[in-house]
């Protein structure tokens, strides 16, 4: 077995995104570096020889995935039973926390206008959302980031991957300063 | 909190999101608006700026003032619940106009007092942003699947899965067991009534699991006929609140109950101390 | 998406043997033929290029699984699901039911003063618990006991037994009736 097969066979096997680190504990000639290079390879070779599924960068790690133009095809089998869709506010809720973590209650309260504890309760239910830890301020309030798992839902490779603050207006890139935000804003309308 | 005013639509749907298709000049010169697709104060406010080309850095105030008021006086008519993020709005409007209308002192730099809330407000909208583009990630995430995902084969039987859980917890378990614990609702002992909300449990712990649940599975413990009854009873109550959605495809077939926005209605039954969940 | 691109996708993305007509149901363009014709196309493109998996014809149909030869490595990983727990609510009332079977529905919830019947539907599930009869009472309701799985599982060989020490409720160390039990403990019912 060289290293390409085994890197292959392991996130073949698996059912999660697998770190580079994670494969190569597979044995014990491995290291990050090698794995990356696999990794590298079979995705390429995937791609040409056209493969049914690509290797695919995803919650911090590799997963092998089928392409999404099968989807049409494997949806005629879709016996899984999915999870219900999101609702606005959970999304709203989600978005505030995967740009602002770690954040907690109040603030997402306070940026979305209404109460926020139920939707963090699903989101925590649904392993998309995690405590981060507590502030240092007043009662300790609980803090809340985003999980592996939400990468992993949306398909982003890591917190880098999320729309760029340069693609969006101003507002999120800052979290303080009103004046430049005004400053920006004035001058551009 | 109050979800119910929480409109359906997702967040990305900018018709639904903003209402726009409800609001309407009305007789008087305002703008009807119709509070229930308005996801909290934010959603409405941004709404009656963009919906009149208002500019965003230089808010008419007093004119916005007075129709978010008329939009929130018609919430104590139908729904006092969920009006307090909506007075909060109207108090801190009021607030700003007020503070408007005080001398500024040009050299001490003071800041615009409507300055935090456009900052709440662009905020807000770059959020709901966000959250549209967020739904389309997880469309695309969705189109693939990884290996294995499909069960073609009815999985085995529960029990045949090991189980991790030893006596010592089963006896700690039991050394919980307190029968003065207080109880705080009424109980019917061996009445031999079939309560809708045992029922609504019985659906619920169903839906746990699983998207959809067959009304002849949940039956099927029992001969009675009232247990259909009052099953069917329950699945049409939860139907009503929007919990499930009840499917038949043809007379006399299987009828389904579908899982709906559980999200939505946990948050309507926040509060309530619910039936404790199972592993 | 050519006939070989679907029916790689489709064994890729399921979790069992597939016959090939079963395959052949991810589109309208296919028929067994082409099915079976693009399977031994697969299976010799992996064998050829030394892919970590195989196309395997098993008892039921085909099915992609990784080489033996990789069993070394893959066996380094816990592939072993996480074995389920018993919930709180779960192993509660299985010690209500194991001490005080034959035992009704209504009964274990009026011990614990919450709703049973998802969790009594849970340990029936994994076999735990069954259904003894039913009881002589109004509406006849369903009377639960322990099976032989509970004995086998937590190691006893009767239920005889079963540890009656003193740190256990009076409720369930007795052997009384439950109603003679209740009448001492509170007077209520």
């Amino acid at each position: 077995m060289n290293v390409s097969q085994i890197v292959e066979g392991v996130l073949f096997a698996s059912d999660a995104p697998l770190k580079a680190e994670e494969i190569a504990r597979a044995d014990e000639s491995l290291d990050e570096d090698l794995v990356e290079e696999a990794v590298r390879e079979l995705r390429a070779l995937y791609d040409e020889s056209g493969r049914a599924f690509q290797l695919v960068e995803l919650g911090e790690g590799y997963q092998i995935l089928t392409r999404p133009e099968l989807a049409p095809y494997l949806e005629r089998f879709d016996t899984v039973p999915r999870l219900p869709r999101l609702s606005g506010p959970a999304l709203e809720t989600l978005a505030i926390i995967a740009y602002r973590q770690p954040i907690g209650r109040i603030e997402i309260e306070y940026i979305r206008g209404v109460g926020a504890a139920g939707v963090i309760r699903t989101l925590q239910d649904r392993g998309l959302v995690e405590v981060a830890g507590r502030s240092e301020g007043v009662g300790r309030p609980l803090l809340y980031r985003t999980t592996r798992r939400f990468l992993e839902h949306f398909g982003f490779a890591s917190l880098e991957d999320l729309p760029r603050p340069d693609e969006l207006p101003v507002l999120l890139r800052e979290r303080g300063s009103l004046e430049e935000i005004l400053g920006e804003g004035n001058g551009a309308p | 909190m109050n979800g119910s005013r929480e409109p359906v639509s997702r967040a990305g749907d900018r018709q639904g999101a903003s209402g726009l298709r409800d609001a309407r000049n009305g007789a008087n010169g305002f703008l009807l608006v119709d509070l229930d697709r308005f996801q909290g104060p934010l959603d409405l406010l941004l709404h009656l700026i963009r919906q009149q080309d208002i500019d965003i850095f230089d808010i008419p105030i007093a004119t916005i003032t007075d129709q978010f008021l008329a939009a929130v006086a018609r919430i104590e008519a139908h729904d006092l619940d969920g009006a307090g993020e909506f007075l909060d709005m109207a108090a801190t409007l009021i607030h700003i106009k007020a503070q408007m209308l005080l001398p500024r002192h040009q050299e001490e730099e003071e800041e615009d007092p409507r300055a935090e809330l456009v900052r709440r407000l662009l905020e807000y909208e770059q959020i709901r942003e966000i959250s549209s583009r967020l739904i389309r990630a997880e469309a695309e995430r969705a189109r693939r699947f990884p290996k294995g995902y499909f069960h073609f084969r009815p999985r085995g039987f529960v029990e045949d899965t090991p189980l991790e859980s030893t006596w010592q917890e089963v006896l700690e378990a039991a050394g919980g067991v307190d029968l003065n614990h207080p109880r705080n609702r009424p109980y019917r002992f061996s009445t031999g009534l079939v309560a809708v909300e045992e029922k609504v449990a019985l659906i619920l712990e169903a839906l746990e699991g699983s998207t959809r649940v067959e009304f002849s599975k949940l039956l099927a413990p029992w001969k009675e006929k009232v247990h259909g009854v009052v099953t069917f009873l329950a699945g049409l109550e939860l139907s009503r609140q929007r919990a499930v959605t009840l499917r038949q495809t043809r007379h006399f077939s299987e009828l389904w109950i579908m899982r709906g926005d559980m999200e939505e209605w946990a948050r309507m039954q926040a509060g309530d101390k619910e039936e404790e969940g199972e592993a």
